[in-house]
C-alpha cells in the first residue's frame, strides 16, 4: 500500500487537532484560539456538505418504489416530487425566501410539532397498558409518575399541599442523585472514548474507507 | 386574523398526524411522505446556506483557507468510488476531532470533579433532621447508580446489594421523568390545540376532522385501507 | 359493550378522552391558583439583580416542535427584558430557531427600546456546540450580519468581543445546544452565570446543575412559563395552558387507575 | 468468525454480561420462527461512545439475523450530524454478512436513510413497522421522544421491543418494553459484543474510574460530616 494510503495518517490529523483545542483550551496563546476557530467553522462545512450522502439514499430508495410500482408508490411518488420542488426553491430563494418560509409555515412546522404532540397519545396509552402494581419496579415507577403529575398540574396543590413538597423532594434528592450518578458514569465514557480516538486506538468511525476485498 | 390557505394547511396536516392514532391511513401516509420530502428539502436549504457563509462568502473576500473545508467536504463522496475510498477518511478524521475537541476540553471540570464536589454533604446537619435525610440519600444514590453501571465483577454480595438500590433509584427517576415528560407533552399538544380551536380556524377544524374521520372510517369498514395505502396495518 | 372489549378499542378510547379534556378550557377556562417554585423565583431575580448596561445572551435552543411548550416562557421573559435596564442578544443554534425569536417580538412590546442599540436579533449560528465555542471565543469571527441580513457595525455589538463582554446566559433548551453547552462554552472559561428556560423532559437533568450552583435558574415547562407570567404579572397563555395541564393529568391517572382496576379483576378470575 | 472471536473472548479480561444480549438473541429467533423482519436503529447521534455501541450491536444483531435467515432493516437519519454516520452503518451490516459468508443475502436497500429531520424519520419508520410487519424492534444508541411511539406501534403489531436510552428516552417505554438496557449498559454491551480487548480495557478503565469517583466522594462525605472539608476546594481547583 502507498504510504499516503496509510490509515495512520488520518489518525495522526485526529489527534493533533484534539491536541490543539486541549491545549487551546488551557493556555492562552491568540494564534491557536484563531486556528481552533477557523477549525470549528470547517468542521461545520464539512458537515453541511455530508448531507448529499443521505440525501442522495433517500432519493434512491423512493425512487425505486415508483419505478417498480410496488405498492403505494404514488405516496413516494409524491415525496419525490415534493422534495424536488422544495429543494429547488430552497436552492433559489434561499431558507428565508416568502415561498420557503410558505412551506415551513404551511407543512414542515406543523407537521414537525404535530409528531412531537403525538408522544402524549403513547405515553398514555404505554401507561395504560404497563402501568401496573405488580412488580416492586413499576409499583415505584408508578407511584412517583402519580406525585409528579400532581405536582405539575395546578389542582395537585388544591388537593393537598403535600403532592408539591414531595414532588420538589423527589427532583432535589434521589433524582438528582441518580442523575449525577449517571452524568458521572457518561462522562468517564466520553473521556475514555476521547483518550482512545487520542491515542489512536480507536478508528472505528474509519470503517468502510479501506480497500475492500470483493 | 383572516384564514388563509396557510391556515387550512395547518389544519390538514396536524389533523393527518393524528388520524394515525386510528390506524394507518391514506391521510397520515401523505403526511408521513409530505413530512420525510420537506423536511429532508429543508435540511439541504440549511447545508447550502451553511456553505454560502462559511466557504462561498469568505472566499469571494480573499480569505483563501476556506477552500480546505470545500475539499474536505467533496472528499467524503469517495466512498462510493472504490480506488479513492482512503480520501474520505480525512474529513471523517477531522469531524470527529472537532466534535471530541470541543465536547472534552471542558468536560472534566463541568461535568466530573465539579459533579463530585457537589454530592460531598455532610451526613449529619445538627438539628436539622431533613436535610441530614436529605444529604444521605443524595450520597446513596449517586453511589448505588454508579455501582449499577460497574462491569469488572458479577452483582454479587456488596456490590450487587448496591446495584439493586442504583437499579431502583432509577425507576424513582424514571416515574418523575414521566411525570415531567407528560407534562411537556401536555404542553406540546395544547400548543396543536390551541392552533386547531383559534376562533377563526374552528369550524374549518371540525370539517375536515369530520371528513378525515369518516373517510378513514368507511375505508376500514369496506376494507379498502389496506389497498389505498399499499399494505395491511 | 364491544366498545370496551380488547385494548385496540379501550386505547382508542383512551385518545377520545384526552381529545376532550384537553379541549375543555378553551371552551370554559378553570384558573386554578399556581405556587411558585424556587427554580422561578431564582431565575426573576437573576434578571432583576442584573445590574444596567449588562449585556445578556438569550439562546433559542428550539425549533417548531418545542415552541408549543416554551412560548409562553420566551414570551414573558423577553417582555421583562424589554422593561429591564440592559442589552440583550438573540441567537439560535438550531436551523429553523430564528423566525421563533421573530415571532416572540410579535407577542411582546418593546416600550423604548431600539432595535441594535438595545436589543438585536443575530439569527442563526452554525455548528451547535462548535457554534457556541465560536461565538464565546471571538464573536466577531462567526457574526458579522444580523437575522435580516444588515450588517452588525454600529450597534451596541461593538463593544461585545468574546465571553467574557457578556454578563448573563439565558438558555431556552429542548436538548442540545442547550444550557449544558453554555455551561462548557461561556460558564466554565469565563464565569458567566446562565439560566436555563427547559422543556419538561429534560428539566431533571439541569437540577443537579441547579443545586451545585452552575445554572442560576431554571423554568421548568409551560408550568415555569405560566409561574413567570405570574412574577412579573403579565398574565398570557402560560396561565391558560396550566388548565390544561390540570386536565390531562387527572385524565391519564384515571386511565392507569382504570386498566389497574381491569387487569386486577382479570387475574382474578 | 465465531471461532475467532471465542479465542478472542479467552484472552480478554472479565466483564459482565449484560442480560439485554440474551434478550436480543430470544427476539431474533422469535423474529425468524415468525418469519418477519428485524427493524435494529442505530440512533440518532453523530459519532459518540453511545452511537459507536450501538453500531456493534447492530452488527450482532445482523450477524444473527443472517445465520437465523431473518432480514434485517436498518433507518438511518434524524440529525444533521448522522450524515457523516451513515456509510458506517452501511459497512457495519455488509460486514456483519461477510462476517457470516452470506454477503449473497446483504441487501444494501435495507440499510435507508430517512431524512435527517428527527420526527420525520420516527414516522417513516413507523410506516415501516406496518408495512413491513416488523417481528422485532431493537434500538440502540440515542433517542428521543419518538422511542416511546416506535414502541408503542411495534408492539401493536405486536413485535419483541428491546430498547436503550438514558432517563428521558426511557421513561415511559421501561414499562412497554420487553427489555430495556440502561444508559451505560448499551456501551458495555457493545464492548462485550466486539470482543475487542481494547474496547474491554477501556470499560475496566471506567470502572476504575467509577471507583475514584465513589472513593472521592466518600471520603469527602466522611471528611465533612466530622468537620473536616479538604476535598471540596482541591476538587475547585
Amino acid at each position: 500500500m502507498a504510504w499516503y494510503k496509510r490509515r495512520e495518517i488520518s489518525m495522526g490529523l485526529t489527534s493533533l487537532v484534539i491536541l490543539i483545542f486541549l491545549i487551546d483550551f488551557n493556555l492562552d496563546i491568540p494564534t491557536l484560539k484563531a486556528v481552533t476557530n477557523n477549525l470549528t467553522t470547517w468542521g461545520t462545512v464539512i458537515g453541511a456538505f455530508a448531507i448529499g450522502l443521505g440525501y442522495i439514499n433517500m432519493y434512491q430508495h423512493y425512487g425505486r418504489k415508483v419505478q417498480r410500482k410496488t405498492p403505494g408508490w404514488p405516496y413516494a411518488l409524491w415525496l419525490v416530487i415534493a422534495t424536488t420542488v422544495v429543494t429547488l426553491v430552497g436552492a433559489w430563494q434561499g431558507r428565508t425566501g416568502d415561498l420557503m418560509t410558505f412551506f415551513y409555515d404551511s407543512f414542515v412546522g406543523p407537521l414537525d410539532a404535530t409528531f412531537y404532540s403525538i408522544a402524549i397519545f403513547y405515553m398514555a396509552s404505554a401507561a395504560y397498558r404497563a402501568f401496573k402494581f405488580r412488580s416492586v419496579e413499576s409499583t415505584i415507577l408508578l407511584t412517583c409518575a402519580f406525585i409528579m403529575l400532581l405536582k405539575n398540574a395546578p389542582i395537585g396543590e388544591v388537593i393537598w399541599p403535600g403532592f408539591g413538597t414531595i414532588g420538589t423532594w423527589l427532583m432535589n434528592y434521589p433524582v438528582m442523585g441518580v442523575s449525577r450518578g449517571i452524568t458521572l458514569s457518561t462522562t468517564l465514557g466520553s473521556v475514555a472514548l476521547g483518550l482512545r480516538v487520542l491515542l489512536g486506538k480507536e478508528y472505528s468511525y474509519l470503517a468502510g474507507t479501506g480497500e475492500r476485498k470483493e | 386574523m383572516a384564514f388563509g390557505l396557510t391556515d387550512l394547511l395547518i389544519i390538514v396536516c396536524t389533523l393527518s398526524i393524528y388520524s394515525l392514532l386510528y390506524k394507518n391511513n391514506p391521510f397520515s401516509v401523505w403526511a408521513e411522505h409530505t413530512f420525510v420530502g420537506m423536511a429532508q428539502a429543508y435540511a439541504f436549504a440549511i447545508a447550502l446556506d451553511y456553505i454560502r457563509d462559511y466557504a462561498i462568502t469568505p472566499l469571494s473576500k480573499g480569505n483563501y483557507w476556506a477552500i480546505i473545508p470545500v475539499i474536505l467536504g467533496l472528499m467524503t463522496y469517495f466512498r462510493f468510488v472504490d480506488s479513492f475510498r482512503w480520501l474520505a477518511r480525512f474529513p471523517v478524521a477531522l469531524s470527529i476531532a472537532v466534535g471530541m475537541g470541543v465536547s472534552l476540553r471542558a468536560m472534566i471540570q463541568a461535568q466530573f470533579l465539579s459533579q463530585i464536589s457537589a454530592t460531598i454533604l455532610p451526613l449529619f446537619v445538627g438539628g436539622d433532621m431533613m436535610a441530614t435525610f436529605g444529604n444521605i440519600v443524595i450520597v446513596l444514590a449517586v453511589v448505588t447508580s454508579i455501582t449499577f453501571f460497574y462491569f469488572s465483577k458479577p452483582h454479587e454480595g456488596a456490590l450487587g446489594a448496591g446495584s439493586k438500590i442504583g437499579y431502583y433509584f432509577l425507576y424513582i427517576a424514571f416515574g418523575v421523568y414521566f411525570g415531567n415528560v407528560y407534562m411537556g407533552r401536555v404542553a406540546l399538544f395544547n400548543g396543536r390545540m390551541g392552533d386547531l380551536l383559534a376562533p377563526e380556524r374552528l369550524y374549518v377544524s371540525i370539517l375536515v376532522a369530520a371528513v378525515i374521520l369518516a373517510t378513514v372510517y368507511i375505508l376500514d369498514k369496506k376494507k379498502l385501507l389496506a389497498k389505498s395505502i399499499g399494505y395491511e396495518s | 359493550m364491544s366498545i370496551l372489549k380488547g385494548y385496540e378499542n379501550q386505547k382508542r378510547l383512551v385518545y377520545i378522552m384526552l381529545f376532550i379534556l384537553v379541549a375543555i378550557p378553551y371552551f370554559k377556562p378553570i384558573g386554578l391558583p399556581v405556587a411558585i417554585n424556587d427554580y422561578t423565583r431564582d431565575f426573576y431575580d437573576t434578571l432583576v439583580e442584573m445590574p444596567e448596561g449588562s449585556t445578556i445572551l438569550v439562546h433559542y435552543g428550539f425549533e417548531a416542535g418545542a415552541w408549543g411548550e416554551l412560548e409562553s416562557q420566551c414570551v414573558s421573559v423577553a417582555q421583562h427584558l424589554m422593561k429591564l435596564p440592559v442589552k440583550v442578544i438573540f441567537c439560535s443554534t438550531w436551523g429553523m430557531g430564528p423566525p421563533f425569536i421573530e415571532r416572540t417580538f410579535d407577542y411582546i412590546n418593546v416600550g423604548s427600546k431600539v432595535y441594535g442599540e438595545d436589543y438585536i436579533n443575530i439569527g442563526y449560528i452554525p455548528g451547535w456546540e462548535t457554534g457556541v465555542a465560536a461565538l464565546a471565543n471571538d464573536f466577531h469571527s462567526i457574526v458579522s450580519v444580523d437575522y435580516f441580513g444588515d450588517s452588525i457595525d454600529g450597534t451596541f455589538l461593538d463593544d461585545v468581543n468574546d465571553g467574557s463582554d457578556i454578563d448573563l446566559v439565558i438558555a431556552f433548551e429542548c436538548g442540545s445546544a442547550g444550557s449544558g453547552t453554555f455551561r462548557q462554552q461561556y460558564q466554565v472559561p469565563f464565569g458567566t452565570p446562565v439560566l436555563s428556560g427547559a422543556i419538561g423532559v429534560i428539566v431533571p437533568g439541569v437540577v443537579p446543575f441547579y443545586n451545585s450552583g452552575h445554572i442560576s435558574g431554571i423554568l421548568a415547562s409551560v408550568r415555569g412559563g405560566a409561574e413567570y407570567e405570574i412574577l412579573t404579572k403579565n398574565p398570557g397563555k402560560g396561565v391558560v395552558g396550566t388548565d390544561v395541564l390540570t386536565f390531562a393529568h387527572v385524565g391519564v391517572i384515571i386511565a392507569v387507575i382504570i386498566g389497574n382496576i381491569i387487569y386486577f379483576r382479570e387475574r382474578g378470575k | 468468525m465465531s471461532m475467532n472471536s471465542a479465542s478472542k473472548s479467552a484472552e480478554s479480561p472479565y466483564i459482565r454480561r449484560v442480560a439485554g444480549l440474551d434478550a436480543i438473541e430470544e427476539a431474533i429467533e422469535r423474529a425468524a420462527e415468525m418469519n418477519r423482519p428485524i427493524l435494529s436503529g442505530y440512533g440518532l447521534g453523530t459519532f459518540n461512545p453511545s452511537t459507536l455501541a450501538a453500531l456493534s450491536i447492530v452488527g450482532y444483531v445482523t450477524r444473527n439475523a443472517a445465520r437465523t435467515g431473518s432480514e434485517i432493516i436498518v433507518p438511518a437519519g434524524g440529525d444533521l450530524g448522522t450524515s457523516i454516520v451513515y456509510p458506517q452503518a452501511i459497512e457495519t451490516v455488509r460486514s456483519a454478512y461477510d462476517d457470516e459468508g452470506k454477503l449473497e443475502d446483504y441487501n444494501p436497500e435495507n440499510v435507508v436513510f430517512l431524512s435527517e429531520s428527527q420526527f420525520a424519520w420516527a414516522t417513516a419508520q413507523i410506516g415501516m413497522i406496518h408495512e413491513r410487519n416488523v417481528g422485532a424492534l431493537i434500538l440502540t444508541g440515542g433517542y428521543g421522544p419518538e422511542i416511546v411511539a416506535l414502541s408503542e406501534e411495534a408492539k401493536s403489531v405486536g413485535s419483541i421491543v428491546i430498547v436503550s436510552g438514558g432517563l428521558y428516552s426511557l421513561c415511559a417505554t421501561a414499562c412497554i418494553a420487553d427489555y430495556v438496557l440502561i444508559g451505560e449498559e448499551q456501551i458495555a454491551a457493545g464492548a462485550y459484543l466486539s470482543r475487542d480487548p481494547l474496547q474491554i480495557g477501556s470499560i475496566r478503565g471506567q470502572d476504575w474510574g467509577r471507583l475514584i469517583a465513589i472513593a472521592l466522594i466518600l471520603i469527602g462525605v466522611i471528611a465533612k460530616t466530622v468537620g473536616f472539608d479538604f476535598l471540596t476546594p482541591l476538587l475547585g481547583l
